[in-house]
Parts: structure tokens; C-alpha cells; sequence
């Protein structure tokens, strides 16, 4: 065991992206065997060690070995791809090729004269996805396939190298409850064989759920390793954070005069959801829960004016906006966050200032103008109120870090002092500080009176939730009142009624 | 930059970080001001001409109309868009007021209209062209690239079609106007161009409306749920750019005093090359309405200066072209990676 | 088979190519043809090659495939035209081409009318005119046109030989009417003595009087300010403006008789007849350019407000009934 | 839908769904037979010389130098580039070798190399315009359309330059053979472009290289993590397609027996509606070689037509416009969003 070299190795890992410092002299050591956890807030730089691990890009400094001797060239990708296979953050996932080729990119199978044996291919897709229950044609686009599928897909294929070391970037971000047990359940059986894991989740009690060791990177450094037994969630956040983790204050809930804000009734939309019934009322906060695709975010979007309900009536405030607009949301007083801030959240060039007031043109100048100050000056008392780090209200949202980006959203959301807030996915991707001060937000919102719907299928954004209505495959099959365990709703979530 | 990051809980990006970026977005829009200070100096040098107050009212006049297209192409740019077809539209609209103004006897117009109806119908066309784009782009869907590509060949077809191939003379006056006045001295059509590139710039840089056009060709879908009425936005800036090409024909064809058939055939190279020149990005939602207009002026002043320096014809070509990647080269170094 | 070389009424099938359908001067030929050729009872096919010299080649074996009798055409590009009439000669159908002659290959009769005459013609005027001094400009057609070349080099030939005092300042404009006012604009910037002005082609005519009316130089012939201007092609425009005084002459290409001797050659081809040098009966001379390639070159008349002689050319009056710009 | 999601589980896309989808990108590849027999139908009514083996013989030849460029386009294209600058090397390599080749007296040539060096010096040509784009493109970063866009208008210049406007003629030669000779009956320039069709639809098909390109075109990072050289893949696009481009030039002056400078001017145009009408994606990873060879069969079958038909000239341009429209719709209804 003590001779055993490790799996792999860094050491004085530097790796700079212009100004930004994403990699400072860190280092890792993985053993053989061991599922080794990495965490991390948001752009401490975990990503960027994978992509040093895996030969994607070259550190500045610093030196990477596996097994002891040195990595391989760059260009050497064969080479690579024996020692460590990766599920990468971004999508690899190559959305107009077939799922079959996806699966057997750049090593096909080969016939006489070098052509690729299209039968064959697919026969190995099919197989290698039945070792995985993923029920899906191999023949289709994979950019036709739902996101959990895919995810599958990228998974599947990263641990069909039969590397013996694999690196998982935070391949459980897309996935409901029982897609992770699917997975863990397979990763359970790979530790069986001896494969050695590189871990990386912001969902911590993952780590303790199958991991042997935990690294934790902040800003661009190495902090700390340790076994996971003996480091215990609060030490291991402070670790993250370089502070102790703060508790969240119990808030009232609403009084029982305060008025609706929101009343939904009888809405269906073909193929997302059905007969929709629910109300949300001043200061009080309704979360809906429900695995992917069970029509939570469909509802929530229905509400903020992004689709048109075919049936049934939404009523803000007391006023009906015009269906499936987002201006006519908007004047009624809804204030959204939507499902992915990458795709629909902000304008990644456009500045803090711009997108941050993208809803209240009205407000920045007369005649449609934009007074520029007036602008900037509602953004330094977002940038100021929602903390977020940024020299100033012009820089682009692209130049700021993951939950800066969100906390952006998150302000403009705020900006037009709404009724009613609508969240989906609010802290999706966000590292614990930046989510604990989110949802803090969001009761800060909440105690002042507007009525807070979140659309989640996270605990920790349910939890502060004064209602939670589950949605099954279109419907909403229960309300559970606060204080629920989470073994309970996750159970609603998956369809399976404990109560018999 | 490392320092910034010692101090744990402060990673925030150095304020000089942030400073250097927001003054290299704003550079980018001065980045050929060097450029055409240099063909300044040169294109003085080659005459003494080429600095005097009348010749560069000709570098004006004679870009005017291809700088309005510019300015119509930029709009369409900044929402992720293209319109190839305006170079027809320059040709079509004013071609077919003068089919329909122009009496049987003078030229070979239909005379169906009388004359005064000219620049209604000119812009008129320019709607309807706008409108056809329009549906193909927004209402189904197409590629823009490739409709306005199509809209292109068909629009030249219809003007050679209507024309017979022959050009249009003996316009109405009323065609004529735009350019051929002079407003305290100086063409109408410079006074045009100028006040429209202002315009540009006030909308885009300082109206809600101008800054969903950027929301809109940087992320549509972010556009939409902030409440931005995308399809209505693109609609109008299709529709515009389609008038400002219409408005761009009267004005050349004032100033030619006819329409000949193949009028703005091949302007829509030059129009790209202005634009992207002068910093407007084709992947959307870059770039500024003044950043496009040094982007057509430097492109002129380098003609006017090869005319001047009496370069041999055959190598004309050539040098224009060459002088064109050097700009582009040199936009990417001054002004970062201006072409994405 | 041979029955397919006969319409229904058993006329010919003869083919024309149109070179191009974008200048006033070709749409005239285009308007003629058909004219004539059922005056002389031909039954015509008719292709236009847009002036791509691929497109004719095209254009003539569908021809072939149509089994026609007799094809005309004018290549644009006379030196890409040479495998296209060799397969035609393959077949034995006879080829007339009009305006331009190829630089090789046999063909039946070239109708065409001189365009080194149109340059020298051009440059005698502004010669006599600017009394042999001052400076002109040369609107040039597209460097790729053999007519406009041949326009170039004459017009300078004589101007260096006849008129040495003469600066000519030439510039190629693609045959863009707004390329040509671009570059005249900046050279009478440049140069403010310029009193004369070549166009090649009659393209840049409206765009050239624009300029001149902006520099308020559109003044009569007597004023010293006058810019002498020579335009080509002799479309009725042209013949208006010489009318009024704005135009100082053009040459008169004869789009008329491009038509009606093309279509009468092919006819004759066709009934086998054969010609030999000399004058003929319409006006005009055959001569023999090369071994085997006659060539009938059609009078283009200069024409001019007074239709007096200058430096030896002779000119017709704007109204001459026998000009095919007045009989449209 | 919903009903496919009672079984809980079972929330795949029902199988049925997959089934069509699939069926339909199959269908993509065949979208535009349906209307390639339509045309065949009208130009048969039209004129019974259409569908004799000749006047087909003539179709594909006529088209056989355009295709080669479609087939090169496509390459660059799949890898989610653009090569503007095809239409001018089809001038520029055969145009060069010719200024070499061609003696000094009967041409106006140099005549510094012999006759069977022309060969050799068109593809070098080729190679020469494809390392500059590539250097550009992938050295550089630069946007590849506006680059593309430059080098267009620079090596038509050159052409220009080097001929001073002329036509060049008495090629030697090895220049004529490809766009004379016959094999089998049949022109070798037909051979030549139906072989290499053929070879485009094996490599992109069949072959990890082929495959490797649509990777790139549809995500140039995960087609990097897939241990793809995406720079060196790139690289030979480019550089391929300018040779191919170099070849059909070398084809067209061989049939025309002359390198005319403005050889292959607007054939950009073309090549570009061809390629998105028979499904070729402008932005990348998708369509077929052989989709796009019915691209432009349709359009050349279209102008085949139009030309047995005698419309008359000044209209042929619009008609052909509005097919092309109508093509590009329809192809968007049978085969799904075609031109995304
Ligand atoms: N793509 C980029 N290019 C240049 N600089 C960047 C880029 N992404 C981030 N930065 C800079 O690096 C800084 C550090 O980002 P990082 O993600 O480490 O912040 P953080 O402290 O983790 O914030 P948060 O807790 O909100 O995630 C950012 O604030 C930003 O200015
Ligand atoms: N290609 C790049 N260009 C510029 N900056 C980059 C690039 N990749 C990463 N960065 C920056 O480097 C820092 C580290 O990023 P990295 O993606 O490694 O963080 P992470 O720990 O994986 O964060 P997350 O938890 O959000 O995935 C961040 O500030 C990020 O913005
Ligand atoms: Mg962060
Ligand atoms: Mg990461």
C-alpha cells in the first residue's frame, strides 16, 4: 500500500487566464482505490485542475504525474485517455450526431479499408446503454434526448475507456433523486473493482455518501485533505468558505388575513402539465417540487408569462396579465428568475448596470432614454444590497464568477419591487455561501411582503418554503407543510405515497 | 493579479481588472481612428487635394449612401441577423418609383403615377421588402443568411425584370432632391447620412429600445424573459433596415439622376466589410452605430486615395482588398478580438 | 435527325444568344431580334448568357440539343469562346457572331461594328474641340471587356500620337454608373482643369451630367468652363442630351443592324451562300481579318448636335432619322 | 404526450416520437428528390429534349466545376466555417499558371515555365490561398467569414493584376485535359466531379476523419475532449477546399480553354444556395455530401429548364430567385429546420 505510487499526482499547479488566477500552486494526491471528493465554491478552480488532470489544457507551473511518471504530451490524447477518463462540466455532448456516434466518437468501429462499420457501432451503443438501463434509441440525435439522458450518455461513455481512474465533475448537477442512486449505485460497484475516483459535487451529503477523502480548493488554492470521516460538515464549509457557516433565522409566515397574490386555477398545458390549481399569498412562500420533467418548471414559467397556459387562468395580484407575455407579467408585478441563468438569465456582454435594469426601462429616463447615471446608480444599490463582487456596475456579467452571475439575475428579479417572485432553480450551481445568502434574500423578500413562488427540486431552496406542493408527471399530487423530512418529500417527489 | 487573491473572502476581480476591461470596450470603438489618421497623412501626402475642405465633401457625398447602408446593416448585426438583400433593395425600390413615375414617352416608365408619388412608393417598396424578409426570418423561422441571399438574387431579377435591363432616366424631381440639394453648402445627402448615423448612435447608446437590440443579439432567450417583446423588436429592425435601403437608392439614384438596372449589385461586400471593419461583431450584440461609421469611411478615404495617387486601374483591386485585411489585422490587435 | 432542324411552319430553327440583358444597348439587340427574324421567316431560339462566357457555352449545347441550323452569338470573353465553336463546327451548324470577334476558330461572318473607331473617334473630337490642350478624363469601362479595351487603348493611342498636350486621366469603373461619378467627382476635384470627359459606355452618362451639374460646370458650349462631353452607344437618352446641349456627342452603335445582318448572314449560311471581301450593299465594308474569318464592319457614326466634321471624322446630326436610337 | 408519461419510469420520449424524428433526419438527405423529379416532370412538358442523354450529359457538365466548389464549401461549412474566397481562386490558381505558362507572344503570358508545370502550379495556388485563410482563421482567431470576405476581393484583385484585365488563352496543354478530354463517352469533368462527390460522401460518412468534422461543427470543445487534433482537422479543411476550388478552376479554364479574370465572379452565390437548399447547416455539424450535390443538381436542372423554355432574359433572373426561395421553404417543410 505505501509503496503504491498514486494514481495520480499535482503538484505547484499554477494556471492563469489573463488577470484571473484560476489555479495558484495547488496540488492533489489520489490514491489507488480511493473516490477522492473535491470541493469547492464557485470558481475556486476545480473545473480548471480536471482540465489539467485530463490533459485539455497545460498548467503554467507546476507538475502532473500518474503512477508516478510523468503525463504525457498534450497532443498525445491516446495517451491520456488510458490514464483517466472524465465527465466534464460542460456538455460534451455532441447534440446533432446520433447517440450511437456520440458514444463512439473518434473510435469507431473499423471494417476492411478503414471505413466505419455503422451496424457494429450501433450494436455496441446498444449494449454498452443496457448496462446502464438507459432506454433510448440509438439511433436518434442526442441533442433530441432530455438533459438527465444525456448526462447518462456522458457518464456512460467517460467509463466505457475502462480507464481505472475517473474524474466526475459535478455529474449529479442534472439529475433527479433516482437518476443519482442509479449512478452511485454503478459508481458503488466500479469502487468494488478497484477504480479510483475523483469526485466533484457542491451537494455535500453526497460526499459523505460515497466518498473516502475530500480536498477542498479556495480561490485558486489548495486548503485542506482529509478523510471524510473525520472532518464534519460545518469544519468542512468553513474549510470552503474560509469562515463558519452562518445559521438561517426561523422566519413567521404569513398572517392569515394577508391577501393572494397569486391564484392559479384549473391551468393545463398539453404535454407539461394538467389542471393546475394553487394560490400563493402575500408574504408567504410555496415552493413546488418535482423530479425533472414532472411539469414544475412548466408551471412556474406559465407564471412569470414565458408560456401560455391552453387552459385556466393566472391571476397576479388581482389582475389577469395577457397569457404568455413576459411584459404583461411583468407590469402585474412578477419578478422572475429563470430555470438557467446561462440561456435565459443575463446578456453575458452586456454590463451588471444593463442587465440588472432590463426590466424597468421606464424607469431609467423619459421618452424611452436611458439616463446613464440614473442607471448606474440603480445598480450600485443592487451591487450594494445583494453583496455582489464587482469593481463596478459596468463591467460585463461574463467577467463576474458563477454566483455573482446569479446574484445579477437575482437583482433584477428584485428590481421592479415585485408582487410576487418567481424562482426556479435559484441556486442551481451555486457554491453553500452564496446559496445560504440567496435564500436569505428570498426571506428578506418575503417578510416584506410579496408572495415568493420557487420551483425546485433542491431541498435546501424547499426548506424555507411555508408550503410545498408536489408535482408528479403534471400534477399536483400533495402539499406538505413546513417542516417535512426530507426522505418524505423526496419520496412525493419520485410518485411513491408513504402513507399507502 | 495574484495578490488580489491572498486576502481570502476578497476574490473579487482587482478594480484595475475591471478598469482595463470597460477601457478596452470603449477603445474598441476608437480603434480605427489611428488608422484613418495614418491614411490622413498618407493620402496628403499623395496630393495636396486630398485634405481640402471640398475633397473630403466628396469622400462624404460619394459614401453617403453605402454609409446608410452600413448603418441598416449594423442594425441588423447587433440582433444576430443579416440582410444580404439590401444591395438589391437599393436598386429595386427607387427602379420601381421610377417605373411608375417616369412618363412613357421620356423614358420607359410606365407613368402610371405622377411624379410626387415617387419617394412614398420608393420607401413604400422598402416596407413591403422589409415585411417579406421579415415573415421568411421571424414568422418561419428561415435562416437569415440564406432568405435574404435568396431575397437578393429574386429582388435584382424583379428590377431587371421591370427595367427590361434598361436604366431609368428623366426621374421626377422630387427623386432627385435628396441628391442633388445642398444644405448650407454641403450636399443634402452628407447632411442625410450624418444626422442618421446620429440617430443610430442616440437609439442604440442611450434608448431602452437600442439596448434590447444588444439584449436581443446576445441572448435572445435572456431578452425574452426579461420582458423584451423580441419578435416585435425584430420585426421593426428588419422592417428599418429595409426603409434605410430604400432611402439609401433615392438618395443614389438623386444623385446619379437614374436607376440603372444593376444599381448596388456587389455593394453588399463592402457594406460587410465596413461593418465588421469598424467593430460590429457577426455573432451579435457588439459593436456601435459609430464604430461602423469609421469602419465605411476609412474603407473610402482608402479609395479616394488610391484615385488620387493614380494607381495603375488592374492593381486597384487588389491593394483595396489587400488594405482591407490589414484594417481587419490591425482592428483584432487595437481593439481585442473585434471579429467575435 | 434533320426534321428537327424545321419549326412546325418548316422555317429554320436558327439560335441567338443574347450576351446580356442589363444595358440598354444589348436590350435594344434583344428587342431586334425577334423582329427580324420573322421578317426573314426564321424560327428563333434565344438564350442569354449574363455575360459569363460558362453560361454560353451552356447555352450552345442546348442549341445543339434543340438541333438548330445556324446560331449567334456574342462572346463576351472571345478567347474562352474557341472549344464551344469547334464543337459547333463538329456538327456543321454555321455561327455568326456579332460585336466581338474570336480570337480563334472559324466562324461564318463576324458582324460587328470597329471599337478601336469609337476610341479614335471619341479622341479626334475632344481633340478638335479642346484645340489640342487641357486635360480629359476616361471612364473606362471593366478591365476584363475586350470592347473596353480596345475604346482604352485607342482613345490613348491617338491622344499620344495627334494630341500630346493632352493629360488623359483614365479610370476603370467596373461599368458602375456610380463608381464612374465617384471617381470623375474626385478627379475634377483634383484636377480643375479638365474640359473633356470619355465615357466608353453610356452607363455613366446620367451619374457624369449629376457631377458636372453639382461642380456647375453643366454650362453651354460657348462658356470657357464648358466640359466637353463624349458618350457611346447612341441609346435615345443620349440623343436627347445631345439635344439639349449636355452631351457633346456619342457614338452610335448599331444595335439594329447587329440584329438584322446577324439573323441575314445566318439565313444565307443556311442556303449556302458565301461572301467574299469587299463593300457590300448596306453601307459597310467585308473585310478578310484572318485566313477564313470575314468580318462585316457595320458604319457606328459619330453623332453630334451640328453633324460637322472635326480632325477628319465625320458625324450625323441627333436627329438623323437613320440613327436606331430615334426609331424605338 | 402525456399519456406516455403515466408509466412511471418510463418518462423516455415515447418510441414512436423517436422513430419519426429519426425517419425524418434520414428523409433530410432526400428532401429535394421529390422536387428534383418535379423539374425533371415540367422540363420533359417543356421541351422533349430535356431528359435526352445528351441535354443531361450537358447538365451535369455545365454544373461539374460549380459542384466541385459546392462540395468544398460543404467541407468548411460542416466544420461551422465559411470560404467566401472558393469563387475567387477558381480565377486565381488556373489564372497563375496560365501568367506562367503561357508564352510571351501568343498570350500574353510569362512563359517562365513550361506547359506541364500549369498543373502543379494550380494546386500550389490552391494549397498557397488555403494557408493564408487557415493561418488566419485558426493562427489568428479571426472571424473566418470576413476573412474569407478580404481574401476574396484581394485574390480577384491579384487576378486583375497579374492579367491586367485580360483574358488569358493558348493554355498549354495538361490545362485543357480535364475540361476537354472524354472518357467513356462521357466528359472527364463530369467523371471528375461525381468521383469526387462520391469520395466526399464516403470520407464524411464512413470514415473517423469525415466524422470528425461534423464533431467539430457541432461542439469544437467536446470534439477536443473526444481526442480529436480539432486545429489540424481545421487546417486541412481549409486548405483542402481551396485545392478543390483550385481544381474547378483548372476544370472551367480547361472547358473554356481560357482563364477569363473574372473567372468565377458571383459563383459564391450559387455555391452557397446550393449547399443550404440540399441541407447543409450554416452553423455546422450537419447535412451530407449528398444532399448538397442534389442541391445543385436541382438548381442547375432549374436553369436547364428555364433556358429549353425560352423564357425571356430579363426575367430568368427573378424566376430563378423565386424557385430558389420556393426550394428553401419546401425544404424546410419536408426535411425539418433545415437551415439551422
Ligand atoms: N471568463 C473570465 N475571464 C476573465 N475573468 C474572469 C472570468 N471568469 C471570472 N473571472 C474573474 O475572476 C474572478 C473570480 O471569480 P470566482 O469565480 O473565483 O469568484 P468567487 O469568489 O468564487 O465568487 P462566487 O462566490 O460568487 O462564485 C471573478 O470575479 C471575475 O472577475
Ligand atoms: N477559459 C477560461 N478563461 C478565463 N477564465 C477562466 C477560464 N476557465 C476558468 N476561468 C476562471 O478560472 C476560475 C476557476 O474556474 P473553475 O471553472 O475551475 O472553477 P470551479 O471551481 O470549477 O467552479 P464551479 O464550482 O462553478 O464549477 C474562475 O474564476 C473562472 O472564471
Ligand atoms: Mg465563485
Ligand atoms: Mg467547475
Amino acid at each position: 500500500m505505501v509503496a503504491d505510487p498514486p494514481v495520480v499526482e499535482a503538484t505547484g499547479v499554477t494556471k492563469r487566464f489573463g488577470s484571473t488566477v484560476a489555479l495558484h500552486e495547488a496540488a492533489i494526491r489520489i490514491d489507488r482505490g480511493q473516490t477522492h471528493a473535491l470541493v469547492g465554491r464557485n470558481g475556486a478552480g476545480k473545473s480548471t485542475l480536471v482540465s489539467v488532470l485530463t490533459g485539455l489544457q497545460a498548467p503554467d507551473a507546476g507538475v502532473v504525474t500518474f503512477g508516478g511518471e510523468r503525463a504525457p504530451r498534450l497532443a498525445d490524447r491516446d495517451a491520456w485517455r488510458r490514464r483517466v477518463a472524465c465527465v466534464y462540466q460542460r456538455s460534451t455532448i455532441i447534440p446533432e450526431l446520433t447517440v450511437a456516434e456520440n458514444l463512439f466518437l473518434n473510435r469507431h468501429d473499423r471494417g476492411r479499408g478503414g471505413l466505419i462499420r455503422w451496424g457494429t457501432v450501433r450494436r455496441k451503443a446498444r449494449e454498452l446503454l443496457d448496462t446502464w438501463s438507459v432506454d433510448v434509441d440509438v439511433r436518434v440525435l442526442a441533442g433530441d434526448l432530455d438533459v438527465e439522458r444525456r448526462q447518462f450518455l456522458e457518464i456512460a461513455r467517460a467509463l466505457s475507456f475502462g480507464a481505472r481512474f475517473i474524474i466526475l465533475d459535478e455529474p449529479t448537477a442534472q439529475l433527479d433523486g433516482a437518476a443519482i442512486a442509479r449512478l452511485f449505485t454503478r459508481i458503488e460497484d466500479l469502487q468494488r473493482q478497484g477504480v479510483t475516483f475523483l469526485f466533484i459535487s457542491h451537494h455535500l451529503q453526497e460526499v459523505y455518501e460515497i466518498c473516502d477523502t475530500v480536498t477542498v480548493f479556495r480561490d485558486a488554492r489548495h486548503v485542506l485533505t482529509s478523510a471524510v470521516g473525520d472532518l464534519p460538515r460545518a469544519e468542512l464549509i468553513a474549510a470552503m468558505t474560509g469562515g463558519a457557516a452562518g445559521a438561517g433565522a426561523a422566519r413567521r409566515g404569513p398572517s392569515a388575513e394577508a391577501p393572494t397574490v397569486l391564484d392559479v386555477s384549473g391551468a393545463s398545458l398539453r404535454g407539461s402539465y394538467t389542471d393546475v390549481s394553487f394560490h400563493v399569498r402575500a408574504g408567504e412562500v410555496v415552493g413546488l417540487a418535482g423530479a425533472a420533467n414532472s411539469g414544475r418548471v412548466e408551471v412556474a414559467e406559465t407564471v412569470a408569462g414565458l408560456r401560455a397556459a391552453t387552459a385556466g387562468t393566472v391571476e397576479v395580484d388581482g389582475s389577469r396579465p395577457v397569457p404568455g407575455s413576459v411584459p404583461a407579467a411583468l407590469r402585474a408585478g412578477v419578478g422572475f428568475v429563470p430555470q438557467d441563468r446561462h440561456r435565459q438569465g443575463y446578456v453575458a456582454q452586456m454590463s451588471i448596470a444593463d442587465n440588472g435594469t432590463l426590466t424597468i426601462p421606464d424607469r431609467l429616463g423619459p421618452a424611452g432614454l436611458i439616463d446613464g447615471r440614473r442607471r448606474d446608480g440603480f445598480a450600485r444599490s443592487m451591487i450594494e444590497k445583494l453583496a455582489i463582487k464587482a469593481p463596478g456596475p459596468e463591467l460585463p456579467v461574463s467577467g463576474l464568477s458563477g454566483g455573482n452571475q446569479q446574484k445579477v439575475v437575482m437583482a433584477r428579479a428584485l428590481a421592479n419591487d415585485p408582487k410576487l417572485l418567481v424562482l426556479i432553480n435559484p441556486t442551481a450551481g451555486v457554491d453553500v455561501r452564496s446559496k445560504e445568502f440567496l435564500l436569505g434574500k428570498v426571506e428578506e423578500v418575503a417578510e416584506s411582503g410579496s408572495g415568493v413562488l420557487i420551483a425546485s427540486d433542491e431541498l435546501d431552496d424547499l426548506r424555507l418554503c411555508d408550503r410545498v406542493l408536489v408535482v408528479f408527471q403534471g400534477r399536483v399530487v400533495a402539499e406538505i407543510p413546513r417542516g417535512w423530512h426530507d426522505h418524505q418529500l423526496v419520496a412525493a417527489m419520485e410518485g411513491v405515497d408513504l402513507d399507502g | 493579479m495574484v495578490e488580489t487573491r491572498t486576502a481570502p473572502g476578497t476574490s473579487s476581480p482587482s478594480a484595475t481588472g475591471g478598469g482595463r476591461r470597460l477601457a478596452l470596450a470603449r477603445l474598441r470603438d476608437l480603434a480605427l481612428i489611428p488608422a484613418i489618421i495614418v491614411i490622413a497623412i498618407v493620402g496628403q501626402f499623395v496630393s495636396p487635394v486630398f485634405l481640402r475642405g471640398d475633397n473630403l465633401v466628396n469622400v462624404l457625398q460619394t459614401m453617403s449612401e453605402i454609409a446608410v447602408l452600413v448603418l441598416a446593416q449594423t442594425l441588423v448585426l447587433v440582433v444576430k441577423k443579416m440582410d444580404l438583400s439590401l444591395e438589391s433593395t437599393v436598386g429595386l425600390a427607387p427602379g420601381v418609383a421610377a417605373w411608375l413615375t417616369v412618363p412613357v414617352g421620356a423614358g420607359h416608365g410606365l407613368g402610371l403615377l405622377p411624379g410626387g408619388w415617387s419617394v412614398p412608393v420608393t420607401l413604400a417598396v422598402g416596407v413591403l421588402v422589409g415585411v417579406v424578409n421579415a415573415l421568411f426570418i421571424i414568422r418561419f423561422g428561415l435562416n437569415g443568411f440564406i432568405v435574404t441571399l435568396g431575397m437578393l438574387i429574386v429582388l435584382r431579377g424583379v428590377l431587371t425584370g421591370i427595367s427590361g435591363g434598361q436604366t431609368f432616366f428623366r426621374l421626377p424631381g422630387s427623386m432627385l432632391y435628396l441628391g442633388t440639394a445642398q444644405w448650407l453648402g454641403v450636399p443634402a445627402s452628407v447632411w442625410v447620412c450624418l444626422l442618421l448615423f446620429a440617430a443610430g448612435i442616440v437609439v442604440l447608446g442611450f434608448t431602452s429600445f437600442g439596448r434590447s437590440l444588444y439584449a436581443i443579439g446576445g441572448n435572445v432567450d435572456a431578452a425574452k424573459a426579461a420582458g423584451i417583446r423580441t419578435d416585435r423588436v425584430l420585426w421593426i429592425v428588419i422592417v428599418t433596415a429595409s426603409v434605410l435601403a430604400a432611402l439609401a437608392g433615392l438618395m443614389l439614384s438623386g444623385r446619379l439622376a437614374s436607376v440603372a438596372s444593376a444599381q448596388g449589385d456587389g455593394y453588399i461586400f463592402t457594406v460587410f466589410a465596413a461593418a465588421v471593419i469598424g467593430g460590429i461583431s457577426l455573432n451579435g450584440g457588439k459593436g456601435t452605430v459609430f464604430g461602423a461609421f469609421t469602419g465605411i469611411l476609412l474603407l473610402f478615404m482608402i479609395q479616394n486615395v488610391l484615385t488620387l495617387a493614380g494607381v495603375p486601374a488592374q492593381w486597384i483591386g487588389a491593394l483595396n482588398g489587400a488594405i482591407i485585411l490589414i484594417a481587419l489585422a490591425l482592428s483584432r490587435v487595437t481593439g481585442g478580438k473585434v471579429q467575435d | 435527325g434533320d426534321t428537327s432542324g424545321s419549326g412546325a411552319s418548316g422555317a429554320p430553327v436558327v439560335g441567338v444568344d443574347y450576351p446580356r440583358s442589363d444595358t440598354d444597348f444589348w436590350n435594344s439587340y434583344i428587342k431586334y431580334t425577334p423582329e427580324f427574324a420573322k421578317e426573314l421567316g426564321l424560327d428563333l431560339k434565344t438564350t442569354n448568357s449574363q455575360n459569363d462566357v460558362a453560361k454560353l457555352t451552356a447555352n450552345a449545347q442546348t442549341f445543339i440539343s434543340q438541333g438548330v441550323k445556324g446560331v449567334a452569338m456574342a462572346p463576351q470573353d472571345t478567347a474562352a469562346i474557341a472549344p464551344t465553336l469547334e464543337q459547333l463546327a463538329a456538327k456543321k451548324i454555321p455561327v455568326v457572331t456579332v460585336d466581338t470577334r474570336p480570337d480563334s476558330g472559324d466562324v461564318y461572318m463576324v458582324v460587328r461594328a470597329d471599337n478601336r473607331a469609337y476610341g479614335e473617334k471619341a479622341c479626334r473630337f475632344l481633340g478638335a474641340k479642346l484645340a489640342g490642350k487641357g486635360a480629359v478624363v476616361m471612364l473606362q469601362g471593366d478591365l476584363a471587356s475586350i470592347n473596353g479595351r480596345d475604346r482604352t487603348e485607342a482613345f490613348n493611342d491617338c491622344m499620344k500620337a495627334d494630341y500630346p498636350g493632352i493629360t488623359v486621366y483614365g479610370e476603370a469603373t467596373n461599368w458602375d454608373g456610380a463608381v464612374a461619378a465617384q471617381k470623375l467627382q474626385t478627379d475634377l476635384t483634383a484636377h480643375p482643369e479638365i474640359r473633356g470627359v470619355y465615357m466608353q459606355s453610356s452607363f455613366a452618362l446620367a451619374g457624369t451630367l449629376q457631377v458636372l451639374k453639382q461642380k456647375d460646370l453643366l454650362v453651354g458650349p460657348q462658356d470657357p468652363k464648358h466640359v466637353f462631353v463624349v458618350s457611346n452607344d447612341g441609346i435615345p437618352e443620349e440623343l436627347r442630351n445631345i439635344a439639349e446641349g449636355h452631351v457633346d456627342a456619342t457614338v452610335s452603335q448599331p444595335a439594329d443592324l447587329y440584329a438584322k445582318y446577324a439573323l441575314q448572314y445566318l439565313k444565307a449560311a443556311i442556303d449556302g451562300k458565301t461572301f467574299s471581301p469587299g463593300k457590300t450593299d448596306h453601307d459597310s465594308t467585308i473585310v478578310q481579318v484572318r485566313d477564313g474569318l470575314l468580318e462585316d464592319q457595320l458604319s457606328a457614326p459619330l453623332v453630334t448636335a451640328d453633324g460637322g466634321t472635326y480632325d477628319g471624322v465625320t458625324s450625323v446630326k441627333n436627329d438623323d432619322k437613320s440613327l436606331w436610337g430615334n426609331k424605338l
